[in-house]
């Protein structure tokens, strides 16, 4: 009873540093502190669950004690690899994966409870059913979205049933998903297994119908949902074994991810329902040519010249910035311009890029410090002072066709970069961003086009300003 | 902003209703209620089901399934604030540094490690090694997004404390 | 702010350890236990109190002190989790709101009705009238202060949304 | 076991209302329905208990349920002619009655469950030992407050041990206390009784020995600080009576009030344990004479003139608003003088009068629109550009003094006031305010006073103004 008492605040301890360190993410001098509290929370609450695992251990002790530390160790050895060695433009599909381990950990440890249970109550088993179904659907919706991501080829194929048949499908399993888990109420211990196979079956089917339908583009919203799926996974996880950390630890997860996914498709003016069963993209059909008919292009030289005679420069960074990972060419090219006295801001607008914050961790990497990326709200008033927006990669984020009403972007924020006094626009062709549809803003006055691979023109432009 | 709020509000009374009606179904089916009991009497240990029959009458005596019952309701409390608590911290992080959060809660979902460890021990204790050994997977898979989340956030947040540098052509 | 900040931070850590401190002694204190054992086994109910000898060897099974350890465990832990949810949000509340906060949280204290009306019933059941009749006063006194509370945040409230009037004279 | 279910989501949902409650608070817009949501609240969880109650009881029931609905009408009328009758300056004394009465609740609460439980294990004694200790010390202690508060002669005169002595008690009680706590924890139910009437003893001396001896203006902080023990109260008592929601809604006071009472000592710069257990004021060694020897009177006419040829006119309420009760003809004045083309604001310093937000609750009072009220940082850097100030019975929020080391209120931000082109000061005569020093302010070249109560003084002007 006495180590119990123990156990069990040193528990709440680890709930409280989750708590504060979130709080401390609230800004980047802090949250590297409330990073450390996470890790600090989650050792305190590891170590005293293997404490207290090995004091209930009445059998198989040194088994199971010796199976614990060696897969601690094989996941240690393989999380801090994945964690060092993937590239930052990989983070949304990394953020995917572990998303995906950790909804297959949830199934895994309710099947396990449920298998060596021996009187669970029926709102436990109602809880391990919701742990073996969410866990199941964000195991294989998150694989399927880290593949799309990662542009593997088996992902990229189109979906090939009609959207109507996909719906009945769908209802299909989420309705068998409901029977079994209304049958392994009532379930006997071995029927229970066996529903519990049934169900995550359902799930990892679902999982896969849910999300291979919904494109590449749209993943980061669905990887922010899977990630709140996870925490209600572990949540549910919680209620099976009895463990108030798993409980608060899982619905702050889920709290950040509701909240993620909403705050995307707030930015994107898009509703959730849209993005994950489709609807939401009208065809193309503005004439492209017609648009693009004043086009004029220019050279990296002239780009140089540009910016060095400008007083505040700008740039607009966007996916094509992640793809070409041209990012500490921007930085480089940034300093140079700063020594030759000229003020560089960064102008973020909140869905540039894949994921939410892309671009910042992007260009922390590249050492640009975080007092000169501007958010939308304080840039946009100003952007009739600045002298040169240099739009890196990016298009639906400074399409001003989202004024108007009746186009797929239309409501959606921009970044007011047609008002300032001239705008040079690098991306590889005309082809269109995310959203596709033409951007009127390469055809402007101010405007001219530099075409190429992000990194390479940014490197012909700091070439040419060293020549200057 | 106001949008957000609104949609907080929803978000939260949604998930309220969806537990509490899973809840509520799974209560008021009267056959699950008989299952349970007897499920119950099948168990290896000694349980003090005798308690159960003059339960209802008496006021103030706590059975084994009222119990289990009020530690669902804490459980289900505790829910339901802890999400008014990450809302609330959560809507105060910064736009810039959306993606070490979602690294970061993400490392806090590998928590279920600690449902594994415990579940580990009643499986040994049933003499389960085939269950220890899927427990087992599990530790590793959630000790890796465990380290990995916290990892990879930390290498972000690194990045944005750090100052910028000299050129480094 | 950085100030209050801080401070919040002290003033949650220490509620946590003056409760956690507290509750030390008390569970650390071996000859409260048996008291509390004693006193449980000269209960007029009939409480399954035969489990208690073999329970601590088996791992899984749930006796009755064991679970009323885990209520107040849960009850601890809703409790620090509310301070947060309190905290975050009382902090969002402006100045000129501070007046009609306090006498609305005041009002919210009148919470102890609940706990006045429950442990009424407990009273009556042991016929003790007396007791019943001063569980009574504190129902009085403390819808008092809900009602009191509550009416005059509302009389406040209800001055802070009106536009302003013509003049009086 | 079903209706226990329907009860305890009641009873979560008024938890979940509460703290919606208090979110909604955040607006002026919003905060009444914050308020509706706090009464639905606790009308749900009333009710709830109510019928819970009903089922439970086996004897005595027609006559529990007669005491029961006796007492919350007696509640609910003496609630209801306290609420509707008090005057808006009362307002203070008025929380600080609430205070005391839900703490007296929570002490007759735990008493009760202790009286009849049979079986309270070593936790529920701690729990209902704390509820004692903690809500007998709210009692008296707001007692006194609003005794303080509402001038009554008794609570004036000076506490007659010194400080010493004081202390010793203070410790003796407490230490008593803490005794009577730790044996009650293995007594038997008689003897648990008798020591928690001990506890409650103690407890109620020691609300007095702490609070009488503090100085009447700093009352506000001890009101906040015991408002935060009633909500403390009030959870302890949740643990003996094993509710959660009693627990949440409880902790929700309890952090409510922490929190005020920090903003106030910050705002005040003084540490809570210099509030409680004095020793933070210094003596006035600063010549009044001296420092008032160039003051300058003026007339209401004068006053009207003056305001009347302004373009913008700043006002700046304190504590003698309140005394004098004011604020409607200030109201009325600014009226009169907006008519007149003026451009009237109104600077609320955070710690003006006696309770966090005194002045808008006036002013509300008073039909001022809120948008009026200038909170101290939005106006102290424009205050240049103010034509006339008129400090109506303000003192300590306004002297310079405070930019100054070694004073008693060093380091309290102020209303820059003196920075104003014209400043004219309406109270009775040149004593000191609450800190109890003079004012050089009202010695300065561009500031006049006008001697008189507030309310005639700003009436004179209202009648000058008519006859311009
Ligand atoms: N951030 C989020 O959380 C999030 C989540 C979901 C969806 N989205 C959506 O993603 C879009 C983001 O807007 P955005 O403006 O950043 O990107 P975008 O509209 O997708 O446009 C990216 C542009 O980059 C160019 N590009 C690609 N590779 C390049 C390279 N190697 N070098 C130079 N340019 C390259 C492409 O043009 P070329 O092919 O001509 O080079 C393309 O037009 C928005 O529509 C948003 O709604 C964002
Ligand atoms: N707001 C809070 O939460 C709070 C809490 C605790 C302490 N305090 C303290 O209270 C003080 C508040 O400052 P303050 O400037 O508002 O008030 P103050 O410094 O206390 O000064 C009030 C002034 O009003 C004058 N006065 C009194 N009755 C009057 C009447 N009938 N007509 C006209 N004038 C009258 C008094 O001067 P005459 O006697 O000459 O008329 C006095 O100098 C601060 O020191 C603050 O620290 C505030």
């Amino acid at each position: 009873m006495d180590s119990k008492v123990i156990y069990d605040i040193f528990y709440l301890l680890a709930a409280i540093l989750f708590i504060l360190g979130v709080k401390l993410m609230a800004h980047p001098r802090t949250a590297r502190r409330g990073n450390m509290f996470g890790i600090l929370g989650m050792t305190i609450a590891i170590v005293i669950s293997v404490l207290s695992a090995n004091e209930q251990l009445v059998s198989l002790k040194p088994f199971t004690l010796f199976v614990i530390g060696l897969c601690c160790l094989i996941g240690i050895l393989f999380g801090g690899i994945l964690a060092t060695r993937v590239k930052m433009t990989e983070m949304p599909q990394l953020v995917a994966v572990f998303n995906g381990i950790g909804g297959l950990a949830s199934v895994l440890v309710a099947g396990a409870a449920l298998v060596v249970a021996n009187n669970f109550s029926v709102d436990e088993k109602l809880a391990t059913g919701l742990s073996g179904f969410i866990g199941s659907i964000t195991f294989i919706g998150s694989a399927v979205a880290a593949g799309k991501l990662q542009e593997l080829k088996f992902f990229k194929k189109d979906f090939p049933l009609p959207t109507f048949l996909r719906h009945l499908i769908n209802l299909a399993l989420v309705l068998s998903c409901g029977w079994a888990g209304y049958a392994l109420l009532n379930a006997s211990p071995d029927q229970a297994v066996l529903l519990y196979v049934a169900i995550c079956s359902f799930g990892f089917i679902l999982g896969y119908t849910l999300t291979a339908p919904i494109g590449g583009a749209d993943m980061p919203v669905v990887i922010a949902l899977l990630n709140s799926y996870s925490g209600l996974a572990a949540s549910a996880t919680g209620f099976v074994v009895g463990s108030n950390i798993l409980i608060i630890a899982g619905s702050l997860v889920g709290a950040s991810g509701i909240i993620l996914t909403s705050l995307m498709c707030v930015a994107m003016n898009r509703s959730l329902l849209s993005v994950l069963f489709g609807g939401g993209k009208a065809s193309v059909d503005v004439d492209a040519d017609l648009v693009y008919a004043t086009v004029k292009r220019t050279t990296a030289d002239d780009v140089a010249m540009m910016a060095d005679m400008s007083e505040r420069v700008v740039i607009v960074p966007g996916y094509g910035m992640a793809v070409a990972q041209a990012q500490n060419a921007v930085s480089d090219m940034a300093e140079i311009l700063e020594k030759r006295g000229v003020t560089v801001e960064y102008a973020i607008h909140p869905v540039a890029g894949r994921m939410p914050g892309h671009m910042n961790v992007l260009l922390a990497e590249a050492d640009v410090d975080y007092e000169q990326l501007k958010e939308l709200e304080e840039i946009n008033p100003t952007f009739d002072t600045v002298d040169l927006a240099i739009v890196l990669g990016a298009n639906d984020v400074v399409n001003p066709e989202a004024r108007k009403e009746g186009t797929v972007i239309s409501g959606m924020p921009i970044l007011d970069v047609d008002k300032a006094q001239q705008v040079v626009i690098i991306k590889r062709s005309l082809g269109p961003g995310y959203a596709g549809i033409p951007n009127p803003l390469f055809a402007q006055d101010n405007a001219t086009m530099l075409f190429g691979d992000g990194r390479e023109a940014i490197q012909e432009i700091i070439a040419a300003l060293k020549d200057l | 902003m106001n949008l957000a709020k609104r949609s907080k509000l929803i978000i939260m009374l949604g998930a309220y209703l969806f537990l509490v009606t899973g809840f509520l179904l799974a209560q008021g089916n009267p056959s699950a209620a008989t299952e349970n009991t007897s499920a119950e009497q099948s168990d290896v240990a000694p349980v003090a089901d005798t308690a159960d029959a003059d339960s209802d009458t008496a006021a103030d005596i706590d059975t084994d399934t009222d119990d289990k019952y009020a530690m669902l309701m804490a459980g289900l409390t505790i829910f339901i604030i802890s999400i008014f608590v990450g809302v609330e911290v959560i809507t105060k992080v910064p736009q810039k540094l959306h993606t070490p959060l979602m690294s970061g809660s993400n490392a806090i979902s590998g928590i279920t490690i600690v449902g594994a460890i415990l579940v580990s021990a009643k499986c040994a204790n049933q003499n389960n090694g085939l269950a220890v050994v899927l427990v087992g997977i599990a530790i590793a898979l959630a000790m890796i997004n465990v380290v990995g989340g916290f990892g990879v956030t930390h290498r972000m947040l690194s990045m944005f404390t750090k100052r910028k540098k000299a050129p480094s052509t």
